[in-house]
């Protein structure tokens, strides 16, 4: 009952606090207080709500009107529980960020609606996520979407900021269309829009019915989750929207993505075939490799983390494909344990991502770009800001014991255990897969470290980033709230993972806790194939680290550090000796110039002597191969034939008069006939 | 009784007619006449769908009826208030003097005397001939303001649907043939009693009779492709007009070819052969609307081709059939009233601030107009088919009755276009919402009272977004039984 | 049963009616125009009164007698008045030659016959098997408005629509009931009034009523 | 955990030395007289005894990184087995010790970064260009022989391997010791991919990082790298051939596993250095291939497990 009040409390509260906010839009002050006050409450309570939930194992509850369709009803069962934690958790901190943040819009936009917007959209989330009925769920969708879309264009009048919001807006809409039609598929053959007569009605329905529903979420929730080719609305919309809210949209909006899928492949269709899961798979390698490829050589931060959540959703979907392939074998475990992987890497990229898209609006606010070739040197004028970053990046590149380390090495072992498959060809397939994700996290080690490298380190580029100032204390406080849980999420994994089976378990249908987690160590397979303890790697990189400063100091003396310049062949040190970010992924930019399609362009100007050139021009564009080769064919092809199509408009009277009689003609002809 | 709902707005027309030159007195008398009207109306339609249907001899009212009469007078009223600001705006600018004022209130008045009396006849004659006078009432509200394009346009909208209604007539004639055999001389051609022997009518005479019907009053109901004079015409008249004839006047077309289908449906021929015509012309309308609205540069034309778009649906609904498709398609039909009524009323905000058309010269509503720039864009999600408006809903129901019938084609193309749509609109809408305003418009709603009806209008899809009221509910699904939906 | 005379002049004048379509497209004169389709009302109008005398159905006589005073006596009139007060060029200004249109007519009317022949063996009535040529009249009519340039011309174009509308309702059902029919009377009557002041009013804008100039509004 | 400890101490004690007995064979290879297998280790004592110089434009990053890295590699050995088979593989197994190693990798390019001299960050870009290749071929080889031998815990794979004789001996082993040999030359900036003792920044990747570093920071960078190197060699040792490795902590079991490790190593350390005289660094954007061919030789590793 308790569990029931609290979770009419999270749906009334955010609608409350948005509606506030909205009417105090003229206070700008006092708006983004409650606003962001409401949000964080609301978030505790969300969290509050899913750790009863995992207490008690379920929640239903119905809203107290009635629709065509059916109760409008709410379930949470400890999987939805979970991503309404991790969706609560990224709230917090991004609200406690925000009340530093939305200040500078103060004056140049309406903050207060910013405010009510984002309550609106924690809200969606929240039931996005605890919907059973499922045309509430396509409602609550929606509203995700819409309310993200009015984030995103939020600062419209910067160039371009509307025309991306406005991609994004109609690549979800797609989606929106193909879960319809997928629901709906399962609503004719259940009779309910109840999502829990899902999985009966699934058991009677023909193969290719239910394969056609499986693609078809699998379009539909790949095209929010960012899945190549359809993800090519991350980079542009999160790049626009204001910081905190592509904090939002990248750590915990695509993950709902994520978790309607996982729903619906273990619990609403059930898992029925290899393919399905070898699918997933492979669209989670493309996504993986071809996200963290063009992370690499992009040089705007935030467009970079887009990339960077391509990335990482490729890689949950393919630690969700080989849970799938397991489970088509009847492999309850290893699902189970790929399962978790896939959860813990949920879980671990909502909080690096959340932490590092923070950063990046720190760094936009002190220095007005987000363009690295123009920043630098903010690691020494922002040491804070910096040292959060480097935590994210450092979990993002899997660095041991961070959260994102963590979830990896969960995946990789999971894929290890394919050897318990017994068709080879379907082993082969999840070894290259395994190679993927290998070269994956390596480009990805590459990116961050470029990301960090270039924008924090050395000199600066620009008088802007000279200039940069620390953020307020509120912002620093999301942030290190974030970075904190990053390194205990690593950490203590320990004692997650038990709580991620819990989860898992009734979807593979095994409990591996038992044998999962040996006091605080992590055993993640049948038997003795591997092991690791994240808090003793802890311990002894703490230990080691305290070792080696203290003899090292002890051998040789204390020595003296001096300052000196940098050494640089005698050039002057201005910020174009330094290393630039393009320079930085040039080597890779060309070793894959099969994938990136770089044009390059050199020009110098001729002088006299050959030797001495007054001017030269060197440009390199990545094509937006994508945007290039399938969605402006596709859209031109539309325009073309709506223009086509719009010549019977003739403005004649006589060829309207036509029409009518060559229909009448026709018709009558026809039903003679 | 319901003659009440008759003989007012032919008295109020002739009082508005009469009173000239007293502005004033004709905005106050028009709100409470049409306040009253709304009154009469919607207690006639909540009558029907509670008691069911009221058979007065010539004058009959069943739910449909009533949800028909519903949206007339609901609209109608909404249009009246918006009228009032809307209208002293047009003389302030000089647009129009005082003695066309008294003719545009009076004229409205009669547009929905005609329009009424299309929905309450039983005889199927005088529903026709309540069709074609809503033509010769409308033509002179599309030709208010006298321009050469206002003219144009009339002239188009009256030869072409006088063209299209001769052939309804035609239909008729044939309905009525089927029915000599069976009733002798005595029938009187009243759909009641048609329905009485729905089951021993001539199919040969049925079936031609319902092709000319749909053709005919299709050309009204703006089905492609006969739909060419609707653009035109909606986007020439004045905005409250325009969301009279978008938001109700398809609606009664709509609701003339509806009663034959239902006859149709319970005749020998069965409801498969008028379902598959109005899937045919349904799926036409939609491709068609759709090329428009992508190449769209006027946004009263984009509003009127997107009207053409949703009365594709409506019928694709009813064509799909079955539970959902029935439910859906009337649902749609309220929804689309609701939705297009506010979208016209924010772009008559926007024509009167912007003085332009075209889209590409309107920028930044969002600053100029906050509240009309709010709730245009709220209708364009909701027309666009967004959660949590009420059209979401009412096209899901449709599309949850084409997948239930298996005709897949039709349901991908049906999805597909609605994608298209949803891309296009809220490209056009999007761009003018936001922005920088180009120099020289102040900021500034043009009034508050305009905004009343818009904001009452969206409230109510919102709310039918997630909740239908009970009583309508209850109406609905008998309907559905009447369409056969039920079994 | 049937009076032999009785039907031989139905069908005479169902005869004439369809002689009136191919004239009407032939003519190359407003004037004639106007004319002609008098007397295409006027063979209706007696076409009513025939079958009125045959069944006896004294409602038919009304509308036989509205359909000559109306269409016979005051529309063509009013037209002409209209056509006067705008001063239209009196040439009709086919879109289609007047060889070619007479040819396509020729075809309408067969297609008119192919498509009615199972509904006309289904009628009962005596006069049944005047509603290939209420067909061709339709399309006919439809045909030159589709094919004539100016607006009175789709004026008339419309009138024979009605004009093959109501020899097809005289045909199948002995016309309709009496409220009905004349309702449609007063439609058509107020219905062309309001053209008519359109016409003007464009007359007056445009300084023409040639319709194909009508073509600011497209896409 | 003691043996585990004293074996990492020991690795570290010995990686000048290794590295010493690598140049020395050059030196012979290549006809030089060559300096004394001893003197890496003078070289590091005298480092740690010279001020450090640190970069006007450098931040903490520079600072904290010859610790950072120092700590990653010693935390690695300890997770590798070297004489005995024991190691703290239940703290981190293979993917732990290769991501640790990943770790260095990443700080010691950020510190190439932070200076702001335009050689640093050619290094570090080029290190990471290489690592991207790399790295997965690593994992994927060692992967080989955690499947062949049925854990990911390094010493498991030894002890495993080494109690079975030549039960478990497949092809896939040649393959994965085949990439792994290759990827061991460029992670550890080994000609044909880079020049240990280049003197020219345009080629160098590994000193153009560390070209910053100096006294007691360059000696901590130094002592790790060869350390690393160490290990690579020690783990291609006792997980490709750990035939000989100690199984138990008798006598005559340290004096084969000591034995038998001086013999595996020395025998690496000739055939790096036979390589490295015999091959002329490739330019950088041939790299690519040879990084490629190995990474297929390690995905053909594991195919062929599956297959054969």
């Amino acid at each position: 009952m308790f569990v029931d009040q609290l979770f009419l409390a999270l749906i009334v509260l955010p609608f409350a606090g948005a509606i506030l906010a909205a009417t105090l839009n003229g206070h700008a002050k006092t708006s983004v207080r409650i606003a962001f006050t409401v949000s964080s409450l609301s978030s505790l309570l969300g969290l509050a709500v899913a750790f009863l939930i995992f207490l008690d194992g379920e929640m239903r509850w119905e809203l107290p009107f009635s629709s065509p369709f059916g109760p409008l009803s709410f379930y949470l069962d400890t999987l939805a529980a979970f991503f309404l934690g991790t969706i609560s958790v990224v709230t917090f901190a991004v609200s406690v960020y925000s009340f530093g943040y939305a200040n500078h819009y103060e004056g140049k936009y309406p903050v207060g609606l910013l405010g009510a917007m984002f309550n609106i959209f924690f809200s969606s989330m929240v039931m996005v996520v605890s919907s059973s009925n499922a045309i509430l769920f396509l409602i609550m969708w929606e509203t995700m979407s819409l309310s993200s879309f009015f984030l995103v264009i939020f600062e419209h009048r910067q160039e371009g900021t509307v025309g991306s919001g406005l991609f994004y807006l109609i690549m979800t809409h797609i989606g929106t269309a193909a879960i319809g039609m997928g629901l709906l598929l399962m609503y004719v053959n259940s009779g309910s829009f109840d999502l829990s007569s899902f999985p009966g009605a699934a058991q009677g329905m023909s193969d290719v019915l239910r394969s056609a529903v499986f693609l078809l979420w699998l379009v539909g929730f790949g095209a929010k989750a960012g899945i190549v080719p359809l993800h090519v609305w991350l980079p542009m919309a999160h790049p626009a929207a204001p910081s905190n809210v592509s904090a939002l949209m990248s750590a915990v909006m695509v993950k709902t993505a994520i978790y309607m899928l996982i729903r619906c492949c273990f619990g609403l269709l059930g898992v029925q075939d290899t393919w399905w899961g070898i699918t997933v798979l492979a669209i989670g390698c493309v996504s993986a490799l071809l996200g963290v490829m063009y992370a690499l050589i992009e040089s705007d931060i935030k467009r970079m983390l887009a990339f960077s959540t391509v990335e990482n959703v490729g890689i949950m979907l393919i630690a969700l494909g080989v849970a799938m392939v397991f489970g088509s074998y009847g492999l309850k475990e290893l699902a189970g344990l790929a399962l978790i992987a896939c959860l813990m890497h949920v879980l671990s990229h909502a909080l690096f991502k959340s932490l590092l898209f923070m950063g990046a609006g720190s760094v936009l606010l002190a220095t007005h770009t987000k363009d690295m070739e123009r920043l630098g040197g903010l690691a020494k004028r922002m040491p804070y800001t910096g040292a959060m970053f480097l935590i994210g990046a450092l979990s993002a590149s899997a660095i041991p014991p961070l959260s994102g380390f963590i979830s990896e090495w969960l995946i990789f072992q999971a894929m290890l255990q394919s050897f318990s498959i017994p068709d080879a060809m379907v082993k082969i397939l999840i070894t290259v897969a395994l190679g993927t994700l290998a070269i994956t996290g390596a480009l990805a080690a590459a990116a961050f470290l470029k990301v960090f490298g270039i924008t924090f380190l050395a000199r600066p580029r620009s008088r802007d980033a000279d200039e940069a100032r620390e953020v307020p204390k509120s912002m620093l406080l999301g942030m290190g709230l974030m970075a904190a849980l990053c390194v205990l999420a690593g950490v203590l994994s320990f004692a997650i993972l038990p709580g991620l089976d819990q989860v898992s378990a009734p979807l593979a249908g095994a409990s591996i806790a038992d044998s999962l987690v040996n006091g605080i160590e992590i055993v993640p397979t049948v038997g003795e194939f591997s092991q690791a303890s994240p808090p003793l790697i802890a311990v002894i990189i703490l230990a080691v680290m305290g070792l080696v400063l203290t003899l090292s100091q002890a051998y040789g003396g204390r020595r003296k550090v001096v300052r000196a310049d940098t050494w640089d062949c005698g050039t002057p040190l201005t910020a174009r000796t330094e290393y630039s970010g393009r320079g930085f992924s040039n080597p890779i930019n060309r070793m894959f110039s099969w994938v990136y399609r770089p044009i390059r362009t050199f020009r110098a100007t001729r002088s006299p002597s050959p030797y001495i050139r007054t001017e030269m021009r060197y440009t390199s564009t990545t094509q937006p191969v994508f945007e290039k080769y399938l969605y402006g064919p596709t859209e031109a092809g539309v325009r073309w034939a709506a223009k086509k199509i719009s010549v019977i408009q003739t403005g004649s009277i006589q060829t309207y008069l036509g029409y009518i009689f060559v229909v009448l003609v026709l018709l009558l002809v026809a039903l003679r006939l | 009784m319901i003659e009440i709902a008759l003989i007012s707005p032919a008295v109020l027309a002739i009082i508005c007619l009469l009173l000239g030159r007293h502005t004033r007195a004709i905005e106050a008398i028009s709100v409470a006449g049409a306040g009253s009207l709304l009154v009469s109306g919607s207690y006639l339609a909540f009558r029907t769908f509670d008691e069911g249907a009221i058979d007065e001899g010539i004058w009959f009212m069943d739910q449909f009826s009533g949800l028909m009469m519903f949206i007339i007078v609901l609209i109608g009223f909404l249009a009246v208030v918006y009228s009032v600001p809307y209208m002293r705006q047009e003389m302030a600018t000089g647009e129009v003097g005082k003695r066309k004022v008294s003719y545009y209130y009076g004229f409205l008045f009669l547009f929905m005397l005609t329009m009424v009396m299309v929905v309450v006849s039983d005889n199927l004659g005088m529903v026709w001939i309540a069709v074609e006078a809503t033509t010769l009432v409308s033509a002179f509200l599309v030709g208010f303001h006298n321009k050469a394009t206002s003219l144009e346009a009339t002239w188009k909208y009256l030869i072409i649907c006088s063209i299209g209604i001769s052939l309804a007539l035609l239909g008729t004639i044939f309905v009525y043939a089927s029915s000599l055999p069976v009733l002798g001389e005595g029938s009187d051609l009243h759909w009641t009693s048609l329905m009485a022997v729905a089951g021993q009518l001539d199919p040969a005479f049925l079936k031609i009779g319902f092709v000319l019907v749909l053709i005919g009053y299709g050309t009204k109901a703006g089905l492609a492709p006969m739909h060419t004079w609707l653009p035109d015409a909606h986007s020439q008249s004045p905005s409250p007009v325009s969301a009279l004839l978008s938001g109700v006047l398809l609606n009664c077309a709509m609701y003339a070819v509806l009663r034959y289908h239902i006859l149709l449906t319970h005749s020998p021929l069965g409801g498969g052969f008028s379902s598959g015509m109005l899937l045919l012309f349904g799926m036409l309308s939609l491709g068609v609307a759709a090329a428009f609205i992508i190449t769209q540069k006027d946004y009263k034309r984009l509003l009127a081709y997107s009207s053409i778009e949703h009365i594709g649906i409506i019928a694709i609904g009813f064509g799909f059939g079955g539970f959902w498709g029935v439910f859906g398609g009337l649902l749609h039909m309220l929804n689309h009233s609701l939705t297009k009524a506010l979208l016209f009323f924010g772009a008559g905000n926007v024509l009167q601030k912007y003085g332009t058309k075209n889209i590409s010269e309107v920028r930044g509503v969002g600053r100029t107009m906050p509240f009309t720039a709010a709730l245009l864009l709220l209708g364009a999600l909701a027309i666009t088919g967004s959660p949590p408006f009420s059209i979401f809903i009412s096209e899901i129901m449709v599309l949850a009755a084409g997948i239930g019938q298996g005709s897949f084609l039709p349901v991908i193309i049906y999805s597909g276009i609605l994608v298209v749509v949803f891309a296009a609109f809220m490209g056009h809408v999007v761009r003018m919402i936001f922005g920088e305003p180009p120099p020289g418009i102040e900021k500034g709603e043009i009034s508050r009272s305009g905004l009343l009806p818009m904001v009452a209008l969206a409230a109510a899809i919102m709310i039918m977004g997630l909740y239908i009221p009970g009583l309508l509910g209850d109406a609905l699904k008998e309907l559905i039984g009447l369409f056969g939906g039920m079994e | 049963m049937v009076n032999d005379l009785s039907l031989d002049t139905i069908n005479a004048l169902a005869a004439l009616i369809l002689l009136a379509d191919f004239m009407l497209v032939a003519s190359s004169r407003m004037r004639s125009l106007t004319r002609i389709f008098a007397l295409q009302s006027l063979a209706m109008g007696g076409l009513a009164a025939v079958v009125a005398f045959e069944t006896g159905v004294g409602h038919i006589y009304v509308v036989a007698v509205l359909s000559i005073a109306l269409k016979a006596v005051v529309i063509p009139r009013f037209i002409d008045y209209t056509a006067d007060k705008i001063q239209v060029n009196r040439e009709v200004e086919p879109l289609v030659k007047i060889p070619g249109s007479l040819l396509i007519c020729a075809a309408i009317t067969m297609l008119a016959y192919f498509v009615t022949e199972p509904i006309m063996e289904l009628g009962t009535a005596i006069t049944s098997n005047c509603l290939a040529i209420s067909f061709a009249t339709v399309l006919i009519g439809m045909f030159m408005m589709v094919s004539r340039r100016k607006a009175i011309t789709e004026v008339v174009g419309l009138l024979v629509v009605e004009n093959g509308v109501f020899l097809a309702a005289v045909s199948t059902t002995y016309s309709m009931p009496m409220v009905v029919e004349l309702g449609v009377f007063f439609d058509i009557f107020v219905g062309v009034i309001i053209m008519g002041v359109f016409a003007f009013r464009i007359n007056r804008t445009f300084e023409t009523v040639d319709s194909t100039v009508l073509r600011r509004l497209k896409d | 955990m003691l043996t585990s400890m004293v074996q990492a101490l020991l690795v570290l004690a010995l990686s000048p030395l290794f590295t010493g007995l690598i140049r020395r064979s050059k030196a012979y290879f290549q006809g030089r007289q060559g300096a004394s297998v001893l003197q890496p280790y003078r070289d590091l004592a005298k480092l740690f005894r010279k001020d450090s110089v640190l970069s006007h434009d450098a931040s903490w990053i520079m600072t904290i990184t010859p610790y950072v890295c120092m700590t990653a590699v010693i935390a690695a050995a300890l997770m590798v087995p070297f004489i005995t088979d024991s190691s703290l593989g239940f703290v981190g197994d293979l993917i732990v010790v290769v991501y640790l190693f990943g770790t260095m990798r990443f700080f010691m390019a950020l510190a190439g970064l932070d200076a702001g001299s335009s050689f640093g960050g050619m290094g570090s870009s080029r290190e990471m260009t290489v690592s991207a290749i790399v790295e997965p071929t690593i994992l994927l080889s060692i992967f080989t022989m955690a499947l062949i031998s049925g854990t990911t815990d390094l010493s498991g794979i030894s002890r495993n391997l080494a109690t079975s004789g030549l039960d478990l001996v497949r092809p896939a082993l040649f393959l994965a010791l085949a990439a792994f040999f290759i990827s061991t030359l460029a992670e550890n900036a080994r000609v044909p991919v880079d020049n240990p003792s280049t003197h020219l920044e345009l080629t160098m990747i590994h000193e153009a990082m560390v070209l910053e570093h100096s006294g007691k920071h360059l000696a901590l960078m130094e002592w790790s790298s060869m350390t690393k190197l160490l290990l690579y060699a020690v783990i291609m040792a006792n997980v490709f051939l750990p035939w000989g490795i100690a199984t138990d902590l008798t006598a005559i079991g340290l004096a084969t596993g000591i034995v038998a490790m001086s013999l595996k190593l020395l025998l690496f350390g000739l055939a790096i250095a036979l390589v490295e005289s015999s091959m002329a660094k490739l330019r950088l954007f041939r790299l690519p291939n040879l990084l490629t061919v190995s990474f297929s030789l390690s995905l053909l590793a594991v195919i062929s497990y599956y297959i054969l």
